[in-house]
């Protein structure tokens, strides 16, 4: 169900070059159901900025009521988030939409998880579901340069993590997708948060693959009422069928919904 | 004895808040959060006579104080919003406020034939104001004899009372109101949103698709006030105001600029409670200030009233 | 070399920003907090033919993110303003825009005549836009007919180009842009303030005792964004744009809207230092963007370009 | 010198009935040379709100670099203000406008300081800098009621004081004019800062002597550039001739400005 909440900051990590690692209190924790929901985030009282934002959920801890969120700090309400201190509150509306479908896969198949910037954050909570499925886990993580890296560790722990920066600056030179085509890795599912085009380069290749995306658009109301986040479905790409993003989404099966 | 119930033309509500139109879908997302029946009233999502899809996306940006949408009058068509939405609506105890647009005088005349003889449909706002549309719409909304002509229309069509919905992008507001007025509406609701552009500082683009949009939020309510408080002492029809309420507070300024109840939007967004929350604050807020009823404080700025309030700082 | 000059009909400027009429008095009172020299230009106070006193106070309001004013074109008039105040503006290397005002045609014309033959005078700021005076003002701003006609006279008499200020308070702001394009404006500056009201809580009247009065701040960018956009494609004339610029990054949006200049108004009240420093954020700003000079950003959200941004987040 | 510095909360201090004491320390103090000028402060970033809020300088400190000011929580501005603790930031532009003249009396002479709400503050910097040149002071102090007096001790501490309230709970029942009159006060100068129908009681009921008000308008500016706060003058009451409050005053002589 979704909450109102005021949720308690317990932690702010900077962790890489302008991103940030939030970490919150609040019963609502007890609401997420699936990785790659996300939450509607108030930053502050009043109109800097006015309208919430939408943030993915990057880890839950339900024993402390905890859950973790990582984002870029780069516009005006992104910033203002990034300046909350522990003990400080949070206005969050959540948890929202439909995540990663964690039991399409089965105990012993491969999952390759293909994350972009800050796309990569929703992985991680889905990462670790699918281990404790006992899922084997591949990651392809893509980044501008190696400053904007976060979680490369963590992700290794929990299965084979490589890591593409645009600029070569760590890893491999270029797109996630130059590194699936160099290992030529296969897999049973493959689960991807990221850049538009990434997401449809990674649809079209993999067509006949199972394959779920995690879409983002831009939000008014967050909860399915006011069809700002809306698109076209795959089966009638120029009609009046759609989907929303918020709430039917973000998590899409490929070919569902035109990208 | 509620201080809040009031009886305008179609419309005897509880209370005077309602969420207004396309900021509350159908009302089936905030079904989830509370009760619909705690609301005076609803105003559903735009309806035309075939559905819609809208305008690409980006369809929303934000402003300081404000939004702009370019949502593009989106919604299922009039078919499912009778069979499916209104349908569904009817488990609440709650009237119905049908937004009704078109690109043409046909399509407005035969949405509101159709959805005005919806059983819990109890007015008709007639949307003559929507600036994310190419045709029809705003064109409505801004020649005073096309106005005028149109409610007429479907004045003659509709089996409950036509509220119609004024723009802000006009010179001149009065004569917008009494041109609907002479048509023969039952009321008016104001304002729809002004029209408005953010651009991408890095791509130097307009960030919605549509490129312009309309402009809702706390930012307009100085402008919509203005407009109620011009045409309610010039046109004898109630006025539903709406644009940037928020609270409890703004309720209270619409009134004393001159309307008879209110329609909040955008806060639902960010506040998803707020509509209840007003609802459950007015009635305090009212007799802090002195008032026995809501109806108390309509037009109190340019009325002629006895209670001399005396201030001493 | 700098990134920031410009040219624009009768003004030479070492960058494009200025503060906005009205908001800045003479500059006086600015000159005790920084050298007036590095603005760009200043556009003084309205100046009308006779001494003028304005609307009884309270003539200002706080609106969410943007604030009303209805000073009423309050000045020393014609003559103390040419000979006390831009005489005392020599000292500065500072070009000023001189900001017309009048009840009629008569008034307008001879200021304009007056004042534009004061040595630091480079251009008229026609103001047909005042929201805030019983006659003349706004009515010369909203009819086209009307507005043409006093540009022509204006431009008859003025030893300096012209350019005409409009109001967003109309129907359809290309149309106004057209007649004064026609009536031989040399540039347009937009927008003047929305109009607007608030009211008080207490006692439930306007708070302002000119009841209504100019919306201007944030609140209103998103409104001037739009018109400068609109109207930028259909005029050919020079645009210099304001309306809550508060940053270097606003005065990139207006820019890219299609603007060729800025003012800043209610900023100054908030940050007094707020020219200079958009003029010293500036040049860096443009560099990030990738831009050699200002004038590469005007117009950039309608006009074909060459380059072409990437993005990958 | 008018200058704009973000001055450190020093401490803050809920004096009475939604009344705040605000210490900030900053280098403007050193500007300030006169009691009765005033600060505008913006108190938070942002459009929360978007304007300054001008508030009376009621006692300095420049040793410490330090001063007061005591303010009503009320509105969106003020209530801000109030929640601001030691350590945090206020913008402030400042000092504005021209004061009480203190030199206007000399030792041993008798000035009557009158003060209504939160016109009293500015009064006790005025009184302290009167009682150092050897003036003698006594106060007439309105206040709605018992729980919104504030600073009675204090101003006891440097001369007589009288408290009336509206509703009778402390000290004279009534308006601050209902004492002088009790009291048969004879005094050599009069200043007064507090609501218009005070300072107007006062202004008809002293024509003959010497009377500084201090007097209240909306602000815009707070620096003498935008018209907002003009009022007419005593000489030319209907006419074009005008003084402003925030850069002319707020102090005026009785019978300079039409109230
Ligand atoms: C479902 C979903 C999950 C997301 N998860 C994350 C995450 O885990 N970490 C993270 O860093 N970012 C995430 N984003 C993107 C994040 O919402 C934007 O970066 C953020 O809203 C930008 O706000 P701002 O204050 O920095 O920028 P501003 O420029 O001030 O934003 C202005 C407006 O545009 C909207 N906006 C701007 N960029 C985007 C965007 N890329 N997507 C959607 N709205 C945008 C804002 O929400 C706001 O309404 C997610 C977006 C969506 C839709
Ligand atoms: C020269 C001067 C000195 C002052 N000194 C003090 C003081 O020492 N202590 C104190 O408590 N108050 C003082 N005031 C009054 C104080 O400025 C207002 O109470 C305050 O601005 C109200 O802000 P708010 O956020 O509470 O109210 P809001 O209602 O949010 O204010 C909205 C707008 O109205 C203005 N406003 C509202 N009331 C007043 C008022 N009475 N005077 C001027 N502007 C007003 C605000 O500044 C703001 O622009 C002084 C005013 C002036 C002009
Ligand atoms: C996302 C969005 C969608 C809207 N859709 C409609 C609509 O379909 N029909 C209509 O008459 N008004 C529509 N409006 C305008 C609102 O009903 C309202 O008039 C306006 O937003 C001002 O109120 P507010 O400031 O409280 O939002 C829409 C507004 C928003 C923000
Ligand atoms: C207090 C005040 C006084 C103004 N006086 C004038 C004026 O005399 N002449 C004029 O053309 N515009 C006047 N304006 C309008 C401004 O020049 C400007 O067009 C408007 O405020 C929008 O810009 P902003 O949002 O940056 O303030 C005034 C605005 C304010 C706030
Ligand atoms: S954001 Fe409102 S419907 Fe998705
Ligand atoms: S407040 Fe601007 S002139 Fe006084």
């Amino acid at each position: 169900m979704i909450k109102q909440e005021l949720c308690t900051v317990i932690a702010q990590n900077k962790i890489a070059n302008n991103i940030y690692e939030l970490t919150l209190q609040g019963e609502l924790v007890h609401e997420m159901t699936e990785p790659g929901q996300f939450v509607h985030l108030k930053v502050s009282e009043g109109y800097d900025p006015m309208l919430r934002r939408p943030i993915s959920i990057a880890e839950i801890a339900p024993g402390l009521s905890h859950f973790k969120m990582i984002y870029r700090a780069e516009g005006r309400g992104t910033v203002k988030l990034s300046e909350k201190k522990a003990g400080d509150t949070v206005d969050v509306l959540g948890p929202l939409g439909n995540g990663f479908p964690v039991h399409e896969v089965k105990q012993g198949d491969t999952a390759l998880l293909v994350g972009g910037g800050i796309g990569v954050p929703p992985l991680y909570e889905l990462s670790k579901q699918l281990v404790k499925q006992g899922v084997k886990v591949v990651h392809i993580l893509g980044f501008q340069t190696e400053s904007a890296v976060f979680y490369e560790e963590k992700f290794s722990k929990l299965g084979e993590t490589y890591i593409a920066t645009a600029d070569g600056s760590l890893g491999t030179k270029g797109f996630v997708t130059n590194v699936i085509d160099e290992l030529k890795l296969d897999f049973d599912i493959l689960y991807s948060c990221g850049p538009t085009p990434m997401l449809k380069a990674l649809e079209s290749q993999y067509r006949h693959k199972k394959v779920y995306l995690s879409l983002e658009e831009r939000m008014g109301c967050g909860i399915g009422a006011c069809f700002a986040c809306v698109c076209h479905t795959g089966d009638d790409p120029e009609g009046y069928s759609y989907k929303k993003v918020c709430s039917d989404g973000p998590v899409f099966k490929a070919g569902e919904v035109v990208l | 004895m509620s201080s809040l119930n009031i009886s305008l033309p179609g419309l005897d509500l509880k209370n005077p808040i309602m969420p207004a139109s396309g900021c509350f879908g159908f009302g089936r997302e905030f079904s989830q959060l509370y009760d619909l029946s705690k609301l005076g009233a609803i105003m559903i999502k735009a309806t035309t006579s075939e559905p819609r899809f809208g305008n690409p996306t980006p369809r929303v940006a934000e402003t300081s104080a404000g939004m702009l949408n370019a949502i593009g009058l989106q919604n299922p068509g009039l078919e499912k919003v009778v069979n499916e939405e209104l349908a569904w609506l009817e488990q609440f105890d709650v009237p119905i406020i049908a937004n009704v647009a078109g690109s043409q005088e046909e399509d407005y005349v035969a949405v509101a034939k159709r959805i005005s003889a919806a059983k819990n449909v109890h007015a008709l706002e007639l949307n003559i104001s929507c600036p994310n549309v190419k045709t029809g719409g705003i064109a409505f909304g801004t020649i005073p004899e096309t106005a005028k002509n149109l409610t007429k229309k479907v004045k003659e069509v509709s089996e409950v009372p036509v509220y119609v919905k004024l723009s802000p992008n006009v010179t001149n507001i009065v004569e917008m109101a009494k041109a609907v007025e002479n048509g023969g509406a039952d009321g008016l609701t104001m304002i729809n949103t002004l029209i408005g552009m953010r651009l991408d500082l890095k791509t130097g683009n307009p960030i919605l698709a549509n490129k312009t949009g309309g402009l809702s939020g706390p930012a307009i309510k100085p402008v919509a006030l203005r407009m109620i408080y011009e045409v309610s002492q010039q046109v004898s029809l109630p006025i539903i105001g709406m644009g940037g309420i928020e609270s409890a507070e703004d309720v209270i300024e619409y009134y004393y600029a001159g309307a008879s109840a209110v329609a909040v939007g955008t806060a639902n967004f960010i506040d998803p409670f707020i509509c209840p929350k007003i609802i459950d604050e007015l009635p305090e807020l009212l007799k802090s200030l002195g008032y026995e009823h809501i109806s108390e404080c309509t037009g109190r700025s340019w009325k002629k009233h006895e209670k001399a309030a005396y201030y001493c700082s």
